[in-house]
Order: structure tokens, then C-alpha cells, then sequence
């Protein structure tokens, strides 16, 4: 192998980031190695999750949209209590009720908070725990998806 | 076009399907003015595709079973939504009977066919039957399935001679079908056969037909309004590995021009007499200089891009016009055929061992230029979640002539970049240089007993 | 065809440009299966395209007169890796008569016409005086050259009616031209447009014609291989600023089909008259339905990738497949028209204020599916240097009619992302929103007059 | 292996940033290894270099290859000469002289080192300084692009 190509083969690599390159021709073979930056976790680096946004700004209309982030640490010692379905939030058993809960009201587990109608059945949702209802998230007659945030309940 | 007399096209449709198949659809609706709704498992949340429709529903955790496959979620959404129509893409509910009665019933337009005609070519016997009436060839076959008696069968059997293939009228995918060599090994084997299907699939009807060594694997595309159809010329779809396609390309290469041609008539003839409406594929088994149907697939396929590459037409436009009750907006001599088209399918596998690999891609950076399809939603930073299909992207290449295609698809293929997982890039590499590959003989068997 | 009797194409295609079209002419020459030698300047070092090149050669520092315009290193360039032929790209040295000679002088193959025709063409009054022999209609104007006597050139002008443009023969891209409107304005402009033009140029030759208002930038692509001649229709480029295309779609839209075919017909017939060798484009205004000459470019053009949608010619493999003496592959009528193509140039630019805006991409995500082809030299990361043109992409859509490629257009720029620096894809987002655009009536004044 | 070809690699890799180089040619093999310095700035880390050589590797065939990163500060103290012009090198006027200059030649400012030749034309390059030669980097009748590293020379 003429140092032409060696150089080549060097620049190439260094150029790179590769971390180790093994190089063969004939009878020949070459082996390059990097040392890989210690500490250097480049995973979040570059992470391009934002341009697409940017170049075509939708807005979901539905309450559980992309990405739904709010988890149970956010609302750390409360329970939330999440669309089990897709469908239509109600909450109370018809328009001339009242509401089955409000912030404030006291529930026992197995009690009903709201309703979820999908394809025409009424869904009864039932509280997971006891507690009070601290936030009432949702809106009446709204659409919710699989996940969107109903009810926080303080046990 | 005298756009007057058209019927209006919907106002909103849901996309029941994901990845790229789900953006395929969207662009389709975006380009016909139509708004989209998109509904996405939480394994899928991160998906860009969503950020480009109007709207996204949630419908249910990552499994398909409990999200993509929940068709009472994916109605629900529709209901809350106000989505007129529900296009289904492929796999998962596309080819589900009853899933398209209870959109229908819920009120919603189907994209596709009627449940009817779906659960007649969902049944393989009954659409062999079918298509015998139609005047296309099945493969030579004990005509129905098989009596229950192994005596009264294997001398059936023996009729039509051997090799011959037995296979579960409910299995599928290579699952549930044994190839016979002997009326003795046929007493042995049915039995077994029909046990192994009564438990993997609760039923254990089983048919028999003419085993073709090494067929090529040719199907015809058409389109069809519930009145009038056309066909869209063939595909050949013979590069298989586990009944999975690996490569496509349009037409099929080195068939007679007549009968290339009487066959792709027969489907499109056969298309107007029952009535069909929406895209179908008619699928063959080709040998012979014969054409054996072998299934029909009653949706958009993943490789109708080479349709669309050799002819212009968009299939999944057509496919939504149709549905909103719309005449075909051609004639067959509209249609002309320009070229030839191949399209590698890109998996999030492991080129060797074809194990699945998912996970974080760290570069995309797609090839460009003349005669140069990408379809993927995939992007840089993206992560291919575990849950489902491998399919990533899909490259087609298009040019005046076979030779062209492939030498285009192998300079194509150099600039194609994804880092981060594994890919089937490197087999897509070395397919393009493959002689047998080049020589268009290859058959359904050519990829599983090649050697590496 | 007869491949036997075809001269055999280069070994070694020496690439002397940069860029997008130094990456299409690249693919081209990978596809015919000729070797590449790309030159790059030093400022180019990072530049993708030259790691799919079989060699690079570095022929000097990032300024252009120093690389890409130094005739010398680049024909030493071609004589250090022993190719056969130069392909000039666009712009730089690409219509240099005295390049050309030079590098046919030395023993290589100039990719396009002649020397002669290159410098026939180069010169504006002898292209006009040419082309009238060939029944192409010139805009009405003073025959020649204006003589010296300001009176007796004011005469003259006053002859041909007003408003009238006087231009600099050496002038060009809007630099070096005066509109008049009346014989006395004529006398005052005429001393000063001279005097301007002897600094500017060294030269004071001026001309005259009738001012067309807001005309259409209307272009015929040919190919030609010295005898005979075939054209790839026309394409309406008007959508300009300071001279600069920003905008190309094909073919032009709303010219009577007897008008567009005939003035097609006559670039054609010109070509094999003169015997033209090599891909050419032929710009004309066009007002009032009819075409006026301005002036023929003898090389392949930015835009050449709409007419290729529309046709499925491959423009660049023609040019290097006649500059190695091989026949037209193609018969007039073997051109086949498609559909309508809509080109948009992306540029780092700012998209208000057109300054160029170099700097690091940080991601660069084109869109992808069905009647969408992208030309880009860049990728995720890339540095756009600040020497040189500041295209960065070309984005260009192909759909049945300009209808739909109008609606494909609109959808597929929502996908395109380039982020990190500032580039003109808002522009062309707002402009496949204008009416004025879409009506097709746009002339070359309606982009530097349109309001924002 | 003669010794220069060694003490090549040895400054290609002692200018490069690699950690290890494995070499072997015929019957010989070579391997060198760094200590990592502490705080190496990893140039090259966010940079997407990488994917594309993956995706398509290429040996240019020319001296100076993509991205000469020699640069002068790379021979702190030495001056470089580089070739001001794409052509051929030649060492001496004519292939039966002597070469011009050798290793440890000493040469006044404006000497004759090399010749490149380009377009016919035998363009003779001088020393831009006084010194003594250190090293030939480029090989006689080697093509070199505009760039490449020809000499390193001790002032």
C-alpha cells in the first residue's frame, strides 16, 4: 500500500467518528482506532425533534394530542384518572343533571366521576380510589382520546 | 372532466393505519382537500406524521391488539371527530369484513370494497371458486375442501398428481401447508396437518392443489368504480422471504405481451361483472407461461407505488374518490404505461439474520434526483418503536427500461443513509448485483435458497 | 437499439462544478457507468458529493476565480486522473468559448457544443442575427449595433416605436440597460448608458429594441447531436428576480398548442441547420401570443429537471452520451408529454430580503411519495459555504395537470425542513398561495412587483 | 518498509488524533498506540461526517485528498510547502538527475525543491524559506492536488 493511500485512508477516518476502522488489501491490512471521548453521551445531541413543528404548525383538536407528557410524577401523591376509551365526555348522566362530581366533592372508590359515551353506549367511569377531586380536567362534551386527562383525585 | 356532475368528495377522513402507509394517505387527502384525522397507539406518539394532520386521537396503548386493531376505538374516534369516511391502509383492519360492516353501520364510508365481496375473497376456497366463474385459472386442485374420510381424500389427491400442496383453508403466511410428495405420505400427513390447524386456528378444513416448483409471484392492479374497472398493468412481487415481499417492480418482466395483457382484461372484466369498487390486486402464481390465481388482497397494497411510477395514476386518491361515490377518472386507454419501476422495501431488520431492530435512527438522509420515489416517515432522531411492522421506508426507482431501473436502484442505493439501527439496506445492495436477480428468472423460492 | 454500432461512452468524466448539479452530473455518469473526477475548491472540502466520487481533486482556494473558474487547474485536473471528458455543469465555465477550445485543445472532450456555437451564441447582437435566418422572430429593434452619432441612433430607435430598451452588448443580467420612452429621452440616456458601459465592460457597443411590459419568460429545451435534433417542449420560467429564475414549471402554460408546438418545431429545425451538438435552451418573451428571441444558452440549465418530469428524458446522460458521438436516442415523436412540473429553488437566503444566509444546516428533511423529486447537495449538518450561489435544493413536482401539481406543490413544501440557516422556502410557500401565480398570468415583472 | 514510509505514518499519526494504528504489509506489521491527552477536543463528534463514507466509501486517488487538515500549526515550527497547483511532481528536472533537494538538504530561500508539472508547463517551485529539508512527503511522479503537503523543511 503506497502512504498516498494510507493518508487517505487516515484522513478519511479522522474526518469520521468512527472509533475503529480494520483495513485489508492483499497481504496488507490496516487497523485504526479513536479513543471514543469519555463522557461524551451524544444521544439528546442532535436530537432534531423540533423542526418538524416549526414547518407545518398544526393544532390537534382532540384532548389527548401528541405526546401527552402529563404523567402520574407531575402531580406527585395525586391519582389522575385517564380516558380508558376513545369518546365523548360527560359529566353528568344527562343535560338536566348534575354533574356526578366537582372540585371539592369527596368520592369513595367504585364511585362514578363521569361518563364516556363511545358508538353510543354511556361508559360510567369509576373513581380508582377515594379521595377528593382536586381538578376536573376535562370539558363537558368534549372529545377525548385514549389517555386524556379527566379528573386529579388527593386520596 | 365535467366536475359538476361529480359527486362531492368527504370533508374528513380518518386514517386507521400508521407509519408509512398513514402519511401515504394523508398526503393523498391533503392534495384532494380533505381534512385528515389520524389516529396513533401511544407507542406511536412520537410519530411526525401526526403533527402534519388536522387531528390526532389517541385510541389506545402500543399493542395493536388494544389500538390499531380496536375497531370500536377507531369508530369512536370517528364519531368524535366527525370524520365521514374511515381509510384503512393495509394489514391490520383493511381486510376485515366485519370491521367495514360496522363502519358502514356506524355510518361512516369504508374506503374499500363492500364487507361482502371482502369476506368472499377473504375465504380463499370461496374466492377460487369465484374466480373460476370469471374465467381465470386456478391451480390445478381437488375442487372444494377436502372430505373428512383420508382414504377418500388422498385418492383425490392422487388425481391431479404430485407434487401437490395441502393447505389450511384458514391458515396463511406459509403457516398451516404441507407439500406431499406421495399418496402414501398424503395418508400420513393429513391428519397431522388437519390437527395442527384445528389448534392454531380452530378449524380444520383443509384444501389441496398442484404444488409449482419455483413460480414467480405476478399480480394485476386494478381500479374499479362498482361499475366500470381498469387495470393498472402487473407487478412482479416474486423476491419472498417468508411469504414477506422484499422487492417489487412493475410490470412484470419478461411475460408475453398478450398474455400480460389478456390476463390483466380477465381482472379487470371480472371486476365489472361483480361490481367492484376501490383498488384490489389480483395475486398469481406465474409458471409456465401461466397465469394461477392465487388470492385476491381487497386494499391498497405496500408496493402500489411501481403501479403508480409506470402509469402516473395515484391509486390511493382514486381510491378515495371512488369511495365518495365518484366515476373512475379513466379509461383504460387513458393509461399509459412508461417505463419500469422497482421498489425495495427498508426494514428496521438485521440484513443477515432478519431479526427485527428497533430503536434510535440517528441519520436519514434519503437519495434524490431523477427517477427517484422515497415513501417513509422516518426521520433523523427518530425511534422505531418494537411494536410493529419493520417497515421503515420504501425506495423506488423508475426508468425507460428494466436494465435502467436496476442500474439507477444500484447508484440509488449507495446514497441512502441510516445510521443508528440495522437496516435491509446492505440486502437491497446485494440483491441489485444478484445475477439471478438480473436475469428475471427469479421465483417466490429464489431469496429463501439463495446463497449469501 | 443497435448498441453494437454506438460509440463507446468515456471511461472518466471529469466534473468541473460544484454543488447540486455537480452531484446530477455525478449520478448521471454513475448510471452510464463512467468514473468520476470531481474538483473542489477548499471551501468545498465537506462536500458530500465527493465521497461518492471515484476521485477529487482540490484545484484551489474557495474564491471561484481562483477553483472553479481556473480553467488551467481543471484541465490539469483532467490530466493528473486521465479523463476523457470535462462536464461544465451550469454558470462558471460552462458557456467559456475559451475554456472549451482549451479543453479540447488539450485532448479532452468538451461536454457541449463547440467552441464556435459557444461563442456564436455568447454574443447577444450575432445570436439575434443568427437565429432571424432560422425564422425565429427577434423582438423588433435597431438592426446591430446603435451607431456612434447620438442623433442618428435616436432616429433610429424613434423608428421602432416606444417604449424601447437600450442594453449594453456586453452587458447582462439587467446590468448595463436603460428603458426610454420618448426621442429626447433617448438623446440624454444614450451618452451616459455608453459611458457606463465602457467602464462597466470595456466596452461601449449598445442596441435597441421595443420594450415588451411584463412579458413571459417562455424557454425551448433541444437536444441535438449534430445532425439530427429533437425538442423536450417548452417551460415557462417568468417568475424572476433581478434576473434571477426563482421559479420554473413545464411545460408553459395557456400558449395555444399550435403556437407552442410550431415555435418548439423551429428551435429544432435551427439546431440541425447549424448542426448543434449537446442539450440547449432556446429563451424567448412571449406577449400577445407571440415568442421573441432574447438569447440561446448552449449548456444544461438549472431548471432542466421539469422538462425531464414531463418527458422522461434523462437530460444530462443525453449531453455526455452525444459529446461521446453517440446518435439522439429519441425521435421527436418517441417524446412522450406527461403531466406538468413545477420547479422551486430553494436558496439560503433570507426570504424577505434575499440575503444570503450561509451557515450550518442543522437538519435537512425533504419530502418524500408520489410525484416528488428533490436535487440537493446537502444533508443534516452540512456548512453552506459563503463563496458561492446560494442554491441549496431544488424541490420540483409532477402531477396530470398544473392544477394538481399547484396542489402537490402546496402539500409537500408543508414537509420540506431545512432549519438552521434562513432559506426561501417561506417565499415559495407564499407563492404557490398567489393568485396571480396560480392564474398563469404572471410575467417577469410580477415577483419584483408583487406585494407581500 | 523503508524508514521514511515509517516516519511518515509516524507524523501522519502523530498529527492525527487516533489513539492506535495497526499496519501490516507482507510479513511486516505495525502497530502504535497513544496515551489519549487529557481534554482532546473531539472535533469532529456532533458532526455527521460519518454516515456518508459508511454509505459509500472511496479511496480518492489524489495526494491531497478531502479536507487536508494539515496545516502549519501542525508542524509547530516547520514550515510546510505546499503545492500551489493541481499537476505532477517531480523531484528532480529530469529523470536521470539528482533529485533537487533530499532529506536534511540544506536549501536557501527561493532554491528549487520540486517541479509540478501541469498543462505541459514544468512550473519549478523554491523554497519559501531557508532551512534544512526534514522531509519529503510527496512521492516523484505523484499526482497532487492544489494543497497537498510536498515538503516540511527546518528553518
Amino acid at each position: 500500500m503506497d502512504i498516498r493511500k494510507l493518508k487517505t485512508i487516515l484522513d478519511l477516518f479522522e474526518n469520521s467518528s468512527l472509533t475503529e476502522i480494520e483495513f485489508c488489501e492483499g497481504e496488507e491490512r490496516i487497523r485504526l482506532s479513536k479513543a471514543q471521548p469519555a463522557g461524551t453521551q451524544p444521544a439528546a445531541l442532535p436530537l432534531p425533534n423540533n423542526p418538524f413543528p416549526t414547518a407545518a404548525p398544526t393544532v390537534a383538536s382532540i384532548a389527548a394530542p401528541i405526546a401527552v407528557t402529563t404523567t402520574e410524577e407531575e402531580f406527585a401523591g395525586d391519582v389522575v384518572v385517564k380516558s380508558p376509551m376513545v369518546g365523548t365526555f360527560y359529566r353528568s348522566s344527562s343535560p338536566d343533571k348534575n354533574p356526578f362530581v366537582d372540585v371539592g366533592t369527596p368520592v369513595k372508590k367504585g364511585d362514578t366521576l363521569c361518563i364516556v359515551e363511545a358508538m353510543k353506549l354511556m361508559n360510567e367511569i369509576p373513581s380508582p380510589v377515594s379521595g377528593v377531586v382536586r381538578q376536573v380536567v376535562a370539558e363537558n362534551g368534549e372529545a377525548v382520546g385514549f389517555g386524556a386527562l379527566l379528573f386529579v383525585i388527593t386520596e | 372532466m365535467p366536475a359538476a356532475s361529480l359527486a362531492p368528495l368527504f370533508n374528513k377522513v380518518l386514517i386507521a393505519n400508521r407509519g408509512e402507509i398513514a402519511l401515504r394517505v394523508q398526503r393523498a387527502c391533503r392534495e384532494l382537500g380533505i381534512q385528515t384525522v389520524m389516529v396513533y397507539s401511544e407507542g406511536d406518539s412520537s410519530a411526525k406524521y401526526l403533527r402534519l394532520a388536522d387531528e390526532v386521537v389517541c385510541i389506545g396503548p402500543a399493542p395493536i391488539s388494544a389500538s390499531y386493531l380496536n375497531g370500536a376505538a377507531i369508530i369512536a374516534a370517528a364519531e368524535i371527530t366527525g370524520a365521514q369516511a374511515i381509510h384503512p391502509g393495509y394489514g391490520l383492519l383493511s381486510e376485515n369484513a366485519d370491521f367495514a360492516e360496522q363502519v358502514e353501520k356506524s355510518g361512516f364510508t369504508f374506503i374499500g370494497p363492500s364487507a361482502d365481496i371482502i369476506r368472499l375473497m377473504g375465504d380463499k376456497i370461496a374466492a377460487k371458486t369465484t374466480v373460476k366463474k370469471y374465467n381465470l385459472k386456478t391451480i390445478p386442485g381437488v375442487e372444494g375442501a377436502l372430505p373428512a374420510d383420508v382414504g377418500e381424500a388422498a385418492t383425490l389427491i392422487a388425481k391431479i398428481g404430485f407434487p401437490t400442496v395441502i393447505k389450511a383453508a384458514a391458515g396463511g403466511g406459509g403457516r398451516g401447508m404441507r407439500v406431499v410428495h406421495s399418496e402414501v405420505q398424503t395418508r400420513n400427513i393429513l391428519p397431522v396437518l388437519r390437527s395442527e390447524a384445528r389448534a392454531a386456528f380452530g378449524d380444520d378444513t383443509v384444501y389441496a392443489e398442484r404444488f409449482l416448483d419455483n413460480p414467480r409471484h405476478i399480480e394485476v392492479q386494478v381500479l374499479a368504480d362498482g361499475k366500470n374497472a381498469i387495470h393498472l398493468g402487473t407487478r412482479d412481487c416474486s423476491l419472498q422471504r417468508r411469504h414477506q415481499k422484499v422487492l417489487e417492480e412493475a410490470p412484470a418482466f419478461d411475460v408475453p405481451q398478450k398474455k400480460h395483457d389478456a390476463i390483466c382484461e380477465a381482472c379487470a372484466a371480472m371486476c365489472r361483472k361483480i361490481g367492484y369498487q376501490g383498488a384490489g390486486t389480483f395475486e398469481f402464481l406465474y409458471a409456465d407461461q401461466e397465469f394461477y390465481f392465487i388470492e385476491m388482497n381487497t386494499r391498497v397494497q405496500v408496493e402500489h407505488p411501481v403501479s403508480e411510477m409506470i402509469t402516473g395514476v395515484d391509486i390511493v386518491a382514486q381510491q378515495i374518490r371512488i369511495a365518495a361515490g365518484q366515476p373512475l377518472a379513466y379509461r383504460q386507454k387513458d393509461i399509459l404505461f412508461r417505463g419500469h419501476a422497482i421498489e425495495c422495501r427498508i426494514n428496521a431488520e438485521d440484513p443477515k439474520t432478519f431479526l427485527p431492530a428497533p430503536g434510535r435512527i440517528d441519520m436519514y438522509h434519503p437519495p434524490g434526483g431523477i427517477g427517484v420515489r422515497v415513501d417513509s416517515h422516518i426521520f433523523s432522531g427518530y425511534e422505531v418503536p418494537p411494536y410493529y411492522d419493520s417497515l421503515i421506508a420504501k425506495l423506488v426507482v423508475h426508468a425507460d427500461t428494466r436494465a435502467a431501473a436496476l442500474v439507477r436502484l444500484r447508484s440509488v442505493l449507495r446514497e441512502f443513509v441510516i445510521t443508528g439501527i440495522s437496516t435491509t439496506l446492505p440486502l437491497h445492495e446485494e440483491l441489485a448485483e444478484d445475477e439471478v436477480f438480473i436475469s428475471g428468472k427469479a421465483g417466490i423460492a429464489f431469496l429463501e435458497t439463495r446463497k449469501q
